[in-house]
């Protein structure tokens, strides 16, 4: 080795940029991304602030009492009101917290179960691999929608007489646990593509070669580099559980103590005709949550993945 | 522009001057092909040599016209047989490709479609040039699969692309190439994917069929070794330039451009020892091809060169004729500048 | 040989996928309780006795395992009970309102697989211009429009407002359009296919779109141009036959969306198909109906991807051996 | 070159690989030999370059040396201890022992690099592993590592992207380099390159061994590079050893005839070369075919009816120089 002494590395000049920096200078120039982006913080900050937005208490029915339910739009309600006697906007405004816990939950959920059942499988290979791959590919293939309508509905029934039954928003939490339970697989795929392509990287192997511990190759080398393709599918799959959320409602099997778009539709889809406002609205603000969730993944992927771009 | 001496005999067969392929990425003006000459005779083999990133694999794909697109042909000509291709209609181009100038591409594993069997995609070719009705194709192509050294043709044109070795799918690449009897043949590094003996292979395979079909050829390469095997002539590309161009005698026995010159005594060579008489190092060249998003005015290789000087980084050389059939852009050979 | 194997495997596969449905939804019905005891808790009068003579005659005596076999042995000869509510066997309400789930889902889908094709073709071939803008933004915003607020609108404009289309229902209930019962269900069709249509175009147009100009940079792709083809020949013949290999196996989830929202779809448009009957029978607890219109969706959906798992056999000769 | 004890001795090293469909639908499938009873040693100072073309198992060699797959037999001599068995084990104190003193070189630095860290942070990974209890050593150990390999102090605070290829390489040969290892691995580390950089590497490679006294084990396709940086080469075909001998020696004097058609293969970079050309018909046969008796032979030029019987032994003659062939030039 050289005898004399080298000087230490010198002070970092100015910070130079990361990955995550490269990424968000590449999701910069891309307008649908930025949009989409715009749009989630939209609903973010209305999902916050709601309390201070609403013009009205969510819960106040006065106008059905005045007669005035299914009042067109108005300065004192601008989005009118809807057949039960409820100020639509204050509605509307009140259901963004509503999306936003289901669609976060319910992917919370799926990422957790995705990216462990994903990384094992990718991770360790071999039978267990193959089985796991099965079983996600079952979850898959199942009429997701269909089994939620039934367990949430007969999960209802199953509670009444247990200490459960008092858990406020059951009926939401179940929609919610269901939504990330049937949501893993296309996660838990992408998750195992990744792990496995990672494992085999040539600076996993070099890492390896150096001595580095398991713990550190997963948590260090191989995690942090498969992030920006699940984020992109997260990002794609809260828009989707916002919108499934939607659908059990306006069937009916919604949380009926819960405000959400959903259920605003399913109360308001018979006076169509009459008071469209009421139905309009929580389409639209669903519409615009969804669009922001997939314009933002459309982004993402083109900030992370430019290859796919060029 | 530059003007390059038609030799006395006869014109060539092909000819591009001055071209220039732009890629408009979000960064900005890409000038991969930045004002390029050189010319094909007939019956001769052109070297195209440079390393990845000098140009010239899309230098070949503009005389077909086939630039992927972010890339533009933004100024040129190429004369072909006496007419500009870059100027002609899309309709008539299509009867210039494949027809009288062919491709062999880089890789034969992506360059056939995995979903066509093999006779099924020659023969679309063969029929839509009218070379052969759909009844006659398979028994013409089966002769040219035989041709160009496969066994068993009859079975091969049932076979598709993931069936055969990578040695086999090359050689049906070239088949494809010699479908219509074209009069050129663009080979874009036609041997870089495959082993050495299988490159040995196919570039005797090459040198029988340009030999006993008198075709011309431009071979694009990174390898010294195979333009020196194959070619007649040589262009030597550096950073969407040419350095340097002739024969190719005169290019490895006088190269005079700076880069030519470095690039041949810094390559390791096989018939000669290293060990004998102390250890020796390679006369390597410093530093790296320049980038060509904002390509430094002058010379493209002013920055590694070791002949360079001031003026050197300001203008840029223009090709000067040196010696019979000898170009060289530098300024310290004669080059007029032109201003950058 | 390969091919037969590969099938036979996707077959066993899908067996497995309709037992394990089954299974599920068996045991949670089972975890309620008895069925009829739920039913009948609130009507007056009902003894102890008539509970336990009319859960015998559903069947609902005996343990969770012999009333799975029974059930799913009779299933197999083709019964699937009878519908508590209606009382009228199973079998033959889930052929009538699966023939009209299927006369709105299988248009819908052709429907958009030729204008995808269309829209994707005219975007990827003029790859950043303006049109291929307008076509990934109209795609992307029709993606984002949940399918039945789309049907919500359909209606509100072209039901209530204009008034040329009806809102509800397959057939006209008082008087036939033009007194003739195609051309009258047809005019029924039309919005809940178009909103189908519409739905499956956005997303489909999204994903061929991508695939396509994937495709349009290979490498076999410029040898097909190199080799002097025309660009038509190229774009159809070679790249879109490649280009469609990655999103067939979307093509069967999008289907099995599509059966598996069938419930929604059909409350929008009151169609009398298979969803609007599985919703009636889970609020009625109707057990049998449930597990019967479960199985013929989960059936179809398990055949849509079978028959993409075979296209693709058919379309990709590299996996003919996998 | 013969007083010290080889610093890497391999004995009979073998990895199989069994093919064919695995798990819930099991199929018939065969047995791939891609490493089949290989030998060789290397001593303190020298090069081996290993070659032969893709598929031959030369990557695989060096992988099973590091464990990185598991050899289906042999073993493996580091400075005179078995290390195949210690890797198996799995003691920390002893891989790391072992792994500080065996170092590799990726072929792709733009794959070997995580992209996500800054060469800083990559250099301080194996100071960080092997170096615990000397962090304050570990800045100014960074900076020394830079200018080994010819690079700047203020690199260190740079991501990979930012670099060329070259460059890249230059950082894969410091992380190599940082726990001050005996033996370097060197996977191709030129054929990515671009070729007026390769010298630059090639060079770059040469010195630090005169300087740090290193062992290589140098794996490459390109024969030129091969002849320029080894001491001695192993040439392999179909997962064997078939010739091994000095490397002026192989140059001049080829034996084997799968050697003799390799090297005259190559085109010189001369076009008045009057260099013998002996062309090989067919290609290499499939691993999982692996003919009986020579594995060349159905290419052979000078086959006998002896070579498609018996599978000829590695044999070793006055000078030194391995062969296995019955009937050599």
């Amino acid at each position: 080795m050289d005898a004399a002494i080298p000087a230490p590395l010198p002070a970092p000049p100015v910070k130079p940029p990361g990955i995550w920096r490269q990424g968000w200078y590449r999701f910069r120039r891309n307008r649908g991304g930025m949009v989409g982006l715009g749009l989630v913080l939209l609903v973010v900050l209305v999902a916050l602030a709601c309390p201070f937005l609403a013009p009205h208490d969510p819960g106040d029915q006065s106008a059905m009492l005045r007669g005035g339910a299914r009042a067109a739009p108005s300065w004192l309600h601008p989005l009118g009101t809807d057949r039960m006697g409820y100020d639509v906007l204050s509605r509307v405004l009140y259901g963004a917290p509503t999306a936003l816990a289901v669609g976060l939950g319910a992917m919370a959920i799926a990422s957790l179960v995705g990216i462990v059942i994903g990384g094992i499988a990718g991770y360790v290979g071999g039978l267990l691999d193959e089985v796991l791959m099965r079983f996600a590919e079952f979850f898959l293939v199942i009429p997701v929608f269909v089994v939620i309508l039934a367990v949430v509905r007969l999960f209802g029934i199953i509670v009444v007489g247990t200490p459960l039954e008092k858990v406020p928003h059951l009926n939401l939490l179940t929609i919610i646990a269901l939504l990330g339970l049937f949501g893993w697989p296309p996660i838990a795929r992408m998750a195992r593509a990744e792990f496995l392509r990672l494992k085999q990287a040539e600076f996993v192997e070099a890492a390896i070669c150096i001595g580095a511990t398991k713990r550190d190759i997963l948590l260090r080398h191989i995690l942090p580099n498969a992030l920006p393709s699940l984020i992109v599918l997260v990002a794609l799959g809260i828009g989707g559980a916002v919108l499934a959320e939607a659908m059990v409602s306006f069937l009916g099997f919604g949380d009926p103590k819960a405000i959400s778009w959903g259920q605003m539709l399913y109360f308001n889809y018979e006076a169509l005709k009459v008071a469209p406002w009421g139905s309009l609205a929580p389409g639209v603000a669903i519409f615009l949550t969804v669009l922001g969730f997939n314009l933002l993944a459309d982004g993402l992927t083109d900030a992370f993945n430019p290859r796919l771009r060029q | 522009m530059p003007s390059i001496p038609v030799s006395a005999s006869s014109p060539p067969l092909l000819r591009a001057e001055g071209l220039v392929v732009h890629f408009h990425t979000r960064d900005g003006v890409v000038r991969a092909v930045d004002g390029v000459d050189f010319e094909v005779g007939r019956g001769e083999t052109l070297g195209i040599v440079g390393e990845s990133g000098s140009g010239k694999t899309i230098s070949s794909l503009a005389l077909l016209r086939l630039v992927p697109p972010p890339a533009r042909i933004e100024a040129g000509r190429v004369l072909f047989e006496g007419e500009d291709l870059l100027a002609l209609p899309e309709t008539a181009m299509t009867r210039v490709r494949g027809r009288r100038i062919s491709m062999i591409f880089q890789n034969p594993a992506t360059s056939l479609n995995p979903i066509l069997s093999v006779g099924a995609q020659l023969s679309e070719i063969l029929v839509w040039h009218g070379m052969a009705t759909k009844r006659e194709a398979p028994e013409r192509i089966a002769e040219l699969l035989r041709l160009v050294g496969l066994t068993d043709p009859a079975a091969r044109l049932r076979q598709y692309p993931h069936e055969l070795s990578g040695g086999m799918r090359q050689r049906v690449g070239i088949a494809r190439a010699l479908l219509c009897d074209p009069s050129l043949v663009l080979a874009d590094e036609p041997t870089t994917a495959l082993d050495v003996t299988i490159q040995a292979q196919i570039l005797d395979l090459l040198a029988e069929l340009r030999a006993r079909l008198g075709m011309s050829m431009v071979l694009v390469t990174h390898d010294m070794g195979v333009v020196a095997r194959m070619a007649d002539r040589i262009t030597v590309m550096y950073a969407g330039r040419v350095c340097e161009s002739g024969s190719a005698r005169t290019i490895f026995h006088s190269p005079q451009h700076p880069y030519t010159r470095a690039l041949l005594d810094s390559m390791p060579r096989l018939d000669r020892s290293y060990r004998s008489g102390g250890r020796q190092l390679l006369p390597a060249i410093a530093g790296r091809p320049p980038g060509l998003l904002n390509p430094p005015a002058g010379c493209r290789f002013a920055a590694r060169c070791p002949e360079a000087t001031a003026e050197c980084r300001r203008v840029l050389p223009v090709q000067v004729a040196v010696g019979p059939d000898h170009m060289v852009a530098c300024l310290r050979r004669g080059s007029q500048g032109m201003a950058a | 040989m390969g091919t037969l194997r590969y099938i036979l495997r996707r077959l066993f596969f899908c067996a497995c996928l309709v037992v394990g449905v089954s299974l599920i939804l068996f045991a949670l019905i089972n975890a309620i309780g008895n069925p009829i005891e739920i039913l009948l808790a609130e009507r007056p009068g009902m003894t102890d006795e008539i509970v336990a003579e009319i859960s015998r005659y559903y069947g609902l005596d005996g343990s969770v395992t012999d009333r799975y076999l029974t059930w799913a042995g009779a299933m197999l000869q083709g019964d699937f009970g009878t519908s508590i509510i209606y009382n009228q066997p199973v079998g033959g309400m889930l052929v009538t309102f699966g023939l009209e789930t299927l006369k709105i889902q299988v248009p819908g889908i052709l429907i958009a697989l030729l204008a995808s094709v269309g829209a994707s073709v005219l975007a990827a071939t003029r790859q950043y211009s303006r049109v291929d803008f307008g076509v990934i933004s109209a795609a992307m915003l029709g993606h984002s429009l949940p399918g039945f607020f789309v049907g919500i609108l359909l209606i509100l404009v072209f039901a209530y407002w204009l008034g040329i289309l009806p809102s509800y229902g397959a057939y006209s209930t008082r008087s036939m359009l033009m007194d003739s019962e195609i051309i009258d269900g047809l005019w029924h069709m039309v919005l809940p296919v178009s909103m189908l249509a519409f739905f499956n175009t956005a997303t489909l147009t999204l994903l061929l779109r991508a695939s396509l100009v994937d495709t349009l940079r290979q490498d076999y792709i410029t040898a097909a141009r190199a080799a002097g083809l025309p660009e038509r020949r190229v774009v159809l013949g070679h790249a879109l036959r490649n280009a469609f290999i990655p999103v067939l196996t979307y093509l069967g989830i999008l289907f099995g969306l599509m059966l598996g929202t069938a419930p929604v779809t059909e409350t929008v448009f009151t169609w009398p198909g298979l969803g609007a009957l599985y919703i009636m029978a889970i609020q009625q607890l109707d057990y049998p109906l449930i597990m019967g219109t479960t199985m013929v969706i989960t059936v179809m959906l398990v055949a849509a991807t079978l028959l993409t798992d075979i296209a693709y056999v058919l379309i990709d000769p590299r996996i003919r051996l996998g | 070159m013969s007083t010290a004890g080889p610093l890497l001795q391999v004995e009979k090293l073998s990895k199989h690989y069994s093919v064919g469909s695995r798990g819930l639908f099991r199929r018939s499938g065969g047995t791939i030999r891609a490493v089949d009873d290989v030998s060789f040693h290397l001593r303190v100072g020298e090069t081996l370059g290993l070659v032969g073309e893709s598929g031959c198992g030369k990557t695989t060699t060096a992988r099973s040396i590091l464990h990185l797959v598991q050899p289906t037999g042999g073993t493996v001599r580091f400075e005179g201890e078995d290390i195949l068995p210690v890797f198996a084990a799995g003691a920390r104190p002893d891989v790391l022992r072992i792994r500080s003193r065996l170092q590799y070189v990726f072929q792709d630095p733009t794959l070997a690099l995580n992209p996500r860290w800054t060469i800083g942070e990559t250099l301080r990974e194996p100071l960080r592993i092997h170096w615990p209890g000397r962090r304050d050593q570990w800045e100014a150990r960074i900076a020394e590592l830079l200018g080994l390999v010819g690079l700047e102090p203020q690199h260190a605070w740079r991501y990979p992207h930012e670099f060329s290829g070259g460059q890249r390489q230059r950082v894969g040969i410091a992380r190599a380099l940082a726990v001050e290892p005996r033996l370097l691995i060197l996977d191709e580390p030129v054929s990515s390159l671009d070729i007026s950089v390769r010298a630059q590497i090639l060079n770059l490679l040469v010195s630090l061994q005169q300087r740090l006294g290193l062992g290589y084990l140098y794996i490459s396709h390109d024969l030129a590079s091969v002849r320029f940086v080894s001491s001695h080469v192993a040439v392999m075909y179909l997962g064997k050893l078939v010739e091994m001998a000095e490397v002026d020696a192989i140059f001049a004097r080829p034996r084997h005839h799968y050697t003799r058609a390799l090297l005259s293969a190559i085109p010189v970079p001369d076009p008045d070369s009057t260099q013998p050309r002996i062309a090989l018909q067919g290609e290499v046969p499939s691993a999982l075919r692996r003919p009986a008796g020579c594995p060349f032979h159905p290419r052979c030029p000078a086959a006998r009816t002896v070579c498609r019987e018996v599978e000829p032994r590695l044999e070793e003659d006055e000078f030194g120089h391995r062969l296995a062939c019955h009937n050599p030039a």
